[in-house]
């Protein structure tokens, strides 16, 4: 299943946040999403997903997803967007309740996804007891557990520490080399997004337009720490976008 | 510049919208438009004898009670005894609230001893130690506007502390990490950290203060809106009851409008 | 037939006794009627409790509560009760020990002092106009205190917080004992036909259900005959008087001992009138002079207020 | 591993600390020491006359009415009719509080034409209604238990919608993303996440009900513990008012350490 | 002025935290410190600061601070600790109020700073008006208007996003180029600290014991993003924690 995003443009009252976005996203790929603070990156995944209509423009589902398929199109959150009153296998399980599946190829699932996560032993833990990583961890899980077609993934690693982050990129990597799976992924690293994009999107500021979209070929599995290429490419988009950072950092948050 | 790749030529089906929603805005307008048509149909209830005057008067009837309060200057004699008793008893309760309050929050000891007291003191109600005060504070001012101060009092040393215990320890370490006086930080950090609790802690006090009028209005007060209620009760009369409770209810919404004037002028850091 | 049952409001006073002897010695039963009683704290409820249809029947002092209840239509007054009779110990004028050290020593010496009350309207209020009215100086001449309920009113002229009060015998008597007030007058010289206390019912009784009415108050009359007899007349003899402290002393002072509760209800006793006759003439008194305080309405009529139907009236 | 670069022979002076402190610790035993000295402090004060009986009775003259209350047994009379006053009103006023919380939480409607009138009515200090009450919901436990009802609604509402108000947005949009349905997502993700809000709610609610017992006993009540108190206050009768008043404070604590468990239990996945 | 660590060691009740510390922070040098979760990095640096006393050992302050230094040890914490209340000037001047300033000397400070960190048009702003950029740049001028001599930094742009980040590093060493300001930096961030480290010390897990010092003699002007010797560096590093890092990343939070 492909995605097909069509001249979308979006206002929030009087802000215009995003300007003729025309971008397809194609299966096995993933699609990075990059640009300064506030130029409408999490707006247009949302709109991808179904979670906002555009003002003008649309989003097209470019043939069927899976027939197991249970929820096309499926987020994962910079916040991880557990329900802390639920423990590990609640959460995911949560999910699957909406599903006509019967208890034992829920359980099934849930165990599937857990070893996949290598989170099996943190089954009965709550949110409050695992360090980011594994929240995180368990949020990839529950995403896996509905067999997305698209994954949509707001800067999933922001609000970890490097160290960790370093640590969930390299099982994102792992996991793609296995399953090929589809996704937009916003980020604010463009460290993140050489070492993850098929195709790098850049917006400018807000009003977000693209300004640019970078492919690299080369596989995932090559992409590792000491590589010049990739060097290059992740200069050449900091050049790219410094002064709007910069811009976009030294802007005093409107009064109300 | 663009995705050109797409062929037009392919179409799919839009993706499905399934958010929105969640988030109840209140429109403006219909808030009026309840409070019109409920007095209407009140009013109509009363008219047609659908509501027996002995259940509740009509609003017109408790607005004429109002004219005449007004007519007869009776309203500015019920409304100055009771804003001097409500003025004096909230803010001294509020100012010994906040020093205890802020004592609690800073000291060891004062937490220890204090805090358990009013934890216990605090769930008493009022109404029900109104033969102590009498013997304790006489059947003039005295005991009316203790009972407005000690209403206040406990609601404002809870706040107090709360907001002192909730100022972020990182604020607090900066102070001392750039060498600041524990007064300083006290002055400069602690209490501005907890303004935003004292104040929300004002708003719950003055509400308490309102309701405790009429329980302090019941001891020997010949003026006041709170003995005005009382005396309407006795004498059933309803329409002046109504009356009284709607002069409450006002000096509630004004109080709660001044509070958030103070708010937005101490607060407009805040978001 | 089966008995009505009604319920009958009291408060735990003496002045309530002729209920209490009508139950206790089956005058109720005799007329068919199946009483419970609902006991109050104060007069003042009990008359709103007959307004929302909860009580029946209730005796209890006119008070400007009453009067607005019965000028929305909901109750009516069909019989005396208790009434002043000079000669009988009735309610008695009291002073603070401090007030009577500084010299006020008779009534006519309350101008300018304060005099404590319930509530405005309440029959304290009506007393202390009366007495004013009658030395000479107007209402306003004197400070009303109103503490809302009787122990306060005991404690703040305990401690001399005010000056005076009138109250029925037997708290004015207890009083006395302790020393800290002193008695200056009898309210019976000052309002000598009051009548203190009237039997009342709803509207819809007084209007629907005459014939329950009657019942109630014929049973009622036989009580009050009885009490009026053992305690205030005292005819029937030592052995009759302390077998009526004995019956009403199931109701009232129930929680202390007889010997202390038997003086108590003894200085309690006033006479309750005869076939519950009511003092019209008194009772157009205590109305006009609500009117004139401006307490209640000034359209209301006699007829408003009592249903004379049911007994004499005087 | 160690840095050795440091001559040992060449010593500094240790940096001064400067941390601590603000972090006021109440040690456990200095409640009790305080209460115990405080009650032997009172009961020495009235033994040697320097506190006059008419200001406050003795702790052991409170204690003598209290076991008075015990042996005649009227003590289980009066708070069965006080708990179950409360029980009901309480029980009742919370579900309907947590119905219409809930309803002004999720709905537009509900917001825009109810928000105001509870905001309206809260304040109303309800001993002024009483008179109304009795005429309403007669004498009996009807109007005891409408008093109690009434006043642990609002604050109930309130607390309950602003707790779906601060429940995480995003875990909405979660639950909307993964195409729970809108019933699921208010079973599963609002209400869990408005409880501890609501919670903490009933804590307020349990206290106002406490205090609303005397006033709700003022209304022809033989039995009850608020009846015991006006009862001891119109008889002036401190050791019986004393005795009542501290029974309150004693169920105050006991509900308040239900709801403590309570929330330990529901909320066992907090912190 | 020096500052020396002599067998540090401490613990939280049953807890040991640090074990046995020693180390030295010479004038002009920035220290990094590195290590997992929990290892004990902020406490440390919290005793070098005299906000907390080690259970055993001590800080040292070798020679004296410069005479015009009104506050040798400052800080500049990872959220900022920014008084909300105060503006961006009035944030700076809380912390020379307390020192024998007059109005003058005291406002020409303020200006002096504010310029130094780009500021000046952002005076009278609210903290809440500021992007975390700009927020971490008024601490650091707060922090430059006491004349530190030494200034302790925790994890000062892990609350930022990427690209902020990669703005006030480059900040950061400008500063450094200018004033050879003497830290200790500690940090999650393996490229922050080759990137800014001339000292690298590498923490263990909880205890936090020293593992390993690395000394980069590179100068902080020439450590371009492409230069592969501290490539090497971060990746010997990396090698060196990460299954440490995972370790920590996978321990339950202690149920209390
Ligand atoms: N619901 C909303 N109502 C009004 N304005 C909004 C809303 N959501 C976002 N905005 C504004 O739209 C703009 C784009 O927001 P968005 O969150 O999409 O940016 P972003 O690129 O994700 O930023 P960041 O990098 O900070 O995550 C911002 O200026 C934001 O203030
Ligand atoms: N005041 C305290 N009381 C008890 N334990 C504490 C206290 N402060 C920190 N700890 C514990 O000491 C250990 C070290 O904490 P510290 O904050 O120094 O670690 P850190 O290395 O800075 O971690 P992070 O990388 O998460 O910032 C942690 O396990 C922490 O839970
Ligand atoms: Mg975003
Ligand atoms: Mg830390």
């Amino acid at each position: 299943m492909d995605l097909n995003l069509r001249n979308i443009t979006h206002r929030y009252d009087e802000v215009e946040v995003l300007r003729d976005i025309n971008l397809d996203i194609k299966q096995g790929q993933i699609v990075c999403i990059i640009g300064p603070s506030g130029c409408g990156k999490s707006t247009l995944l949302r709109m991808i997903g179904g979670l906002e209509r555009p003002a003008s423009g649309e989003v097209l589902q470019l043939g069927d997803p899976p027939a197991d398929c249970l929820n096309p199109l499926t987020y994962i959150f910079q916040d991880f967007a557990l329900l802390p009153w639920r423990t590990v296998e609640g959460n995911i399980s949560l999910v699957l309740e909406n599903h006509p599946l019967d208890a034992a190829a829920r359980e099934e699932i849930i165990a599937d996804v857990l070893a996949r996560t290598k989170l099996s032993d943190f089954r009965k833990a709550y949110p409050r007891q695992l360090s980011g990583g594994m929240k995180q961890r368990v949020a990839i899980a529950r995403a896996l557990s509905v067999r997305p077609a698209v994954l949509l993934m707001d800067e999933p690693l922001s609000a970890l520490d490097s160290q960790t982050r370093e640590l969930l990129m390299d099982d994102l990597v792992d996991l793609w080399e296995k399953e090929n799976y589809t996704a937009a992924y916003v980020t604010h690293n463009l460290a993140e997004a050489v070492r993850l994009g098929h195709k790098i999107v850049v917006l400018s500021r807000r009003p977000g337009e693209i300004r640019d979209i970078v492919e690299i070929a080369m596989p995932l599995s090559d992409r590792t720490s000491e590589n010049l290429e990739l060097e290059a490419i992740q200069k050449r988009l900091w050049n790219l976008m410094r002064d709007e950072a910069r811009a976009a950092d030294m802007e005093l948050v409107d009064e109300r | 510049m663009s995705d050109k790749s797409v062929e037009d030529t392919l179409t799919g089906k839009p993706v499905p919208f399934r958010g929105g929603g969640f988030l109840p805005r209140p429109k403006k307008i219909v808030a009026p438009i309840v409070f019109i048509g409920l007095i209407a149909f009140w009013e109509w209830g009363c008219r047609t004898g659908f509501i027996s005057p002995l259940i509740l008067p009509a609003p017109s009837e408790a607005f004429e009670a109002f004219m005449n309060l007004v007519n007869t200057g009776l309203l500015w004699q019920h409304l100055a005894a009771s804003l001097q008793r409500l003025l004096i008893g909230w803010f001294s309760g509020t100012m010994l609230g906040i020093i205890v309050g802020t004592l609690i929050g800073l000291f060891s000891i004062a937490r220890s001893g204090l805090q358990p007291l009013v934890s216990a003191i605090f769930p008493i109600p009022k109404i029900a130690l109104l033969p102590l005060f009498i013997i304790w504070f006489g059947i003039g001012e005295g005991s009316k506007v203790a009972t407005i101060l000690f209403g206040t009092f406990f609601p404002t040393v809870i706040a107090t502390y709360g907001g002192i215990d909730n100022v972020d320890r990182g604020l607090i370490r900066m102070g001392q990490s750039f060498g600041l006086t524990r007064m300083s930080i006290i002055r400069k950090v602690i209490l501005p950290g907890a303004l935003p609790a004292i104040l929300s802690g004002t708003r719950i006090s003055a509400a308490i203060a309102i309701i405790l009028l009429v329980a302090a209005e019941m001891i020997a007060a010949e003026y006041g809106i709170g003995a005005y209620i009382l005396i309407a009760g006795s004498l059933m009369a309803t329409d002046q009851l109504i009356t009284g409770v709607a002069i409450l209810s006002c000096l509630g919404l004004i109080f709660a409008w001044i509070i958030g004037r103070a708010e937005k002028y101490f607060l407009k850091w805040r978001a | 037939a089966a008995a009505d049952k009604i319920t009958v409001g009291a408060l735990r006073f003496t002045s309530h006794a002729p209920s209490f002897v009508a139950f206790e010695k089956g005058y109720f039963t005799d007329e068919g009627l199946e009483v419970e009683f609902k006991f109050f704290q104060a007069a003042q409820p009990m008359a709103v409790a007959i307004a929302s249809g909860d009580v029946d029947f209730g005796i209890t002092a006119i008070s400007g509560g009453l009067i607005n209840l019965a000028e929305k239509g909901a109750i009516k007054v069909i019989g005396g009760a208790l009434q002043e009779e000079p000669g009988i110990d009735g309610q008695i004028i009291l002073v603070s020990k401090a007030a009577y050290d500084e010299g006020i020593t008779s009534p006519e010496k309350l101008k300018g002092r304060s005099f404590g009350i319930t509530q405005a309207g309440s029959s304290f209020h009506y007393m202390a106009s009366k007495i004013a009215e009658k030395e000479g100086f107007s209402t306003a001449d004197m400070k009303l205190v109103p503490l809302q309920k009787v122990g306060a009113v005991i404690g703040a002229l305990k401690s001399g917080q005010v000056d005076s009060w009138t109250i029925v015998p037997h708290i004015a008597k207890a009083l006395l004992k302790g020393g800290a007030v002193m008695q200056i007058g009898m309210v019976a010289d000052y309002i000598p036909d009051y009548q203190v206390t009237t039997v009342f019912t709803s509207t819809e009784i007084a209007e629907t259900k005459p014939d329950l009415a009657k019942r109630f108050l014929k049973a009622f009359s036989r009580g009050a005959d009885d009490f009026n007899a053992a305690l205030v007349d005292k005819s029937e003899g030592e052995e009759g008087a302390t077998a009526m402290v004995a019956l009403i002393h199931k109701y009232v002072y129930a929680d202390q001992p007889i010997e202390k509760a038997g003086p108590s209800i003894r200085n309690g006793a006033m006479r309750v009138n005869k076939d519950a006759a009511l003092n019209l003439t008194n009772i157009q008194d205590q109305l006009d002079w609500f009117k004139a305080e401006g307490l209640v309405k000034e359209d209301i009529t006699i007829e408003t207020l009592v249903n004379s139907n049911f007994v004499e009236t005087f």
